[in-house]
């Protein structure tokens, strides 16, 4: 089950990077990141199961990672709204 | 029962994957939006299938709760057509297919290299020292004892990412206008009053749970964060209220890394060793840093959710 | 048995969750979308029910309690924070019927 | 006792099974917004509450059952204030709700009309 999980964490990562690569859409890029960032943390949890048990470790550094990337997707989501605004703002006054 | 497994882990993966293709190639940004967040319930399911019970909270708090919140406030700040982004100029092409190549050998690479790590991974040597770390739950433990370190600075960077937030000015400009009027959703007001004593009570319910069970201050400081943006749609003035303790709300949306530095130096001048606690004293020191850790990550969470900082 | 049954009775409610994804597909505006997240984390909350009983953690319980608590709030948000006018436009009003 | 209570609690369950079904059907068969709040907060929310409620038979001991009718409770909260909410915004944004004798109105459905 664990090389199943591991293959897909893999296509998620591909379809994660074309989506980054190809898109002009800010807002789609973040979220690109974040479905990066949750294929990495299923291919860390899939090397988790090993053979005497579960290892905790990788388990919390999936933990912490969550907890990183919502802080980096409310830090880049509030820039992307001050670059909409500053645009708006340049294009009504002539 | 193993073909009945099979067929499920089969329709998860499936479903994964239409969802994240949607949400990243769809047309619409709305809907690449709710499609996220329905891949985001998903992948709730799929840390289920894998043994991981903490991470499944922590998701469905953060990932399918905050970050959905967050997103979709987004998205009703951005205007509807227009996509806010650079064009890739005709030159910068052949570089994207490069730079897009090379990443999925990377990928590859650290997929195959992940996959013949040396497979006994650290279980045994957590099992052994756990009678020393002064709680009873893995997960906890390392969390807070045995790699304490990694804990501090997640904090430090979501502190940093507050100031970031922060250092734009005051939260965002014209207020939005919902289509109906105020007196036509008597449902909001209910809502929040039906709904907080259970975002007090499960956050400390997880809190009490986490020394001995999957739980802890993750998912505890999400669910109250998500609670407070609760508040703060339905209006119900806790920032307003805030906003007269300045101090006070910086004092403990610091309180979390505070507490934890400070633990972390009486380990040091108590046994020598930095982040190292006397047995004795761990469990409560451990449930101290949990709730302080549990109302910064609440607060900050909120801090997130108002794109500025308020007050200015 | 109760294993098989459970098991049997999860999988068939992921499969019917599927009916949420083509919902979001279809719209055509965006409370049938939301609604169609909504339709999906209900699933998911009966899924985990279920896998609770058949894998025998407990923990799994709980999960099911967050994603029921925090349902209303993507709702709450959605009604007054996404599905609104930034501005007076004209066409916003038109333009959000649609999408 | 607790046999007849297990096979109660199987049968709720399945009951719930099917009404999620039911719900589905109108989810996907339903020609407008107000009518596709119905199947779901209706028929998915009964179908939710069986299965909460066949759990809760077969539970362990009392703070588990209780744990299950919480969930179902708070769904109960969350999905039938969400509804009134939703249906009064798609309102206030004039979204029309489709009548039998009238055209159906603008852009609820994209399906033809079926007489």
């Amino acid at each position: 089950m664990s090389q199943f999980y591991a293959v897909l964490a893999a296509l998620l990562c591909g379809m994660a990077l074309i989506g980054l690569f190809q898109t002009e859409d800010l807002l789609r890029r973040i979220l690109a990141l974040n479905v990066l960032a949750s294929a990495v943390f299923l291919l860390l949890v899939t090397v988790a199961r090993s053979a005497e048990g579960i290892d905790p470790v990788p388990h919390v550094m999936v933990l912490t990672g969550i907890v990183v990337a919502v802080s980096t997707t409310a830090a880049a989501l509030a820039l992307v709204i001050r670059a909409n605004e500053a645009r708006r703002r340049h294009e009504d006054e002539p | 029962m193993s073909v009945l497994a099979w067929g499920f882990d089969m329709l998860l993966a499936a479903g994964l994957l239409w969802l994240a293709w949607q949400a990243l190639f769809t047309q619409r940004r709305f809907s690449a939006v709710v499609n996220f967040m329905a891949f985001y319930l998903l992948m709730a399911l799929v840390w289920v299938r894998l043994d991981a019970p903490d991470i499944a909270l922590a998701e469905a708090a953060i990932g399918a709760g905050v970050t959905g919140a967050l997103l979709l406030t987004a998205l009703g700040r951005l205007p509807a057509g227009t996509s806010v982004g650079a064009d890739p100029r005709r030159w910068q092409r052949p570089l994207q297919h490069l730079a897009m190549a090379g990443a999925g050998m990377g990928v590859i690479w650290l997929a195959w290299s992940a996959y013949h790590l040396p497979r006994p991974g650290l279980a045994g040597e957590v099992t052994a020292t756990l009678d020393a770390t002064g709680v009873s739950h893995a997960v906890t433990a390392v969390l807070l004892n045995l790699r304490a370190f990694d804990t501090l600075l997640e904090i430090v960077i979501m502190l940093a990412a507050v100031v970031l937030v922060w250092s734009l000015g005051p939260p965002l400009g014209p207020p939005l206008r919902a289509f109906a009027p105020a007196t036509a959703l008597p449902g909001l007001p209910a809502l929040s009053h039906l709904l907080h004593p259970f975002f007090v009570l499960v956050p400390v319910y997880l809190l009490w749970r986490g020394t001995h069970a999957p739980g802890g201050a993750f998912p505890a400081g999400a669910v109250m964060g998500a609670g407070g943006v609760l508040l703060l749609l339905t209006e119900a003035r806790p920032w307003e209220y805030l906003r007269h303790h300045r101090l006070l709300l910086h004092v403990l949306l610091a309180a979390g890394m505070a507490l934890f530095l400070v633990v972390a130096l009486g380990g040091m001048l108590l046994t020598g060793t930095f982040f190292a606690f006397p047995l004795f004293l761990a469990p409560t020191l451990i449930m101290a840093v949990e709730i302080a850790t549990a109302l910064s990550i609440a607060l900050m969470l909120m801090a997130f959710y108002l794109y500025g900082e308020p007050g200015q | 048995m109760t294993t098989f049954l459970y098991a049997a009775g999860a999988i068939l409610l992921l499969a019917n969750a599927g009916v949420g994804a083509w919902r979001i597909l279809r719209g055509p505006t965006s409370a049938d979308r939301m609604l169609a997240a909504e339709m999906i984390t209900t699933s998911a909350i009966a899924v985990l029910l279920l896998l609770s009983i058949v894998s025998g953690q407990s923990a799994l319980v709980d999960v099911a309690l967050l994603f029921a608590l925090l349902a209303a709030v993507a709702m709450a948000n959605f009604v007054t924070r996404t599905w609104t006018l930034l501005r007076d436009d004209k066409d916003a009003r038109e333009e959000a019927r649609h999408d | 006792m607790t046999e007849a209570l297990h096979w109660l609690g199987y049968a709720f369950v399945a009951a719930g099974i099917l009404f999620f079904l039911a719900g589905s059907l109108g989810l996907l068969r339903f020609p407008d917004v107000f009518t596709r709040l119905h199947a779901l907060t209706k028929a998915d929310n009964l179908g939710l509450g069986l299965i909460c409620l066949g759990l809760a038979l077969q539970a362990s001991g009392p703070a588990e059952a209780v744990k299950y009718l919480l969930i179902w409770l708070l769904m109960l909260v969350a999905s039938g204030i969400g509804a009134t909410l939703i249906a009064s915004t798609a309102l206030a944004c004039g979204l029309a709700p489709r009548q039998a004798d009238r055209p159906p109105s603008t852009s609820t459905s994209q399906r033809p009309t079926e007489q």
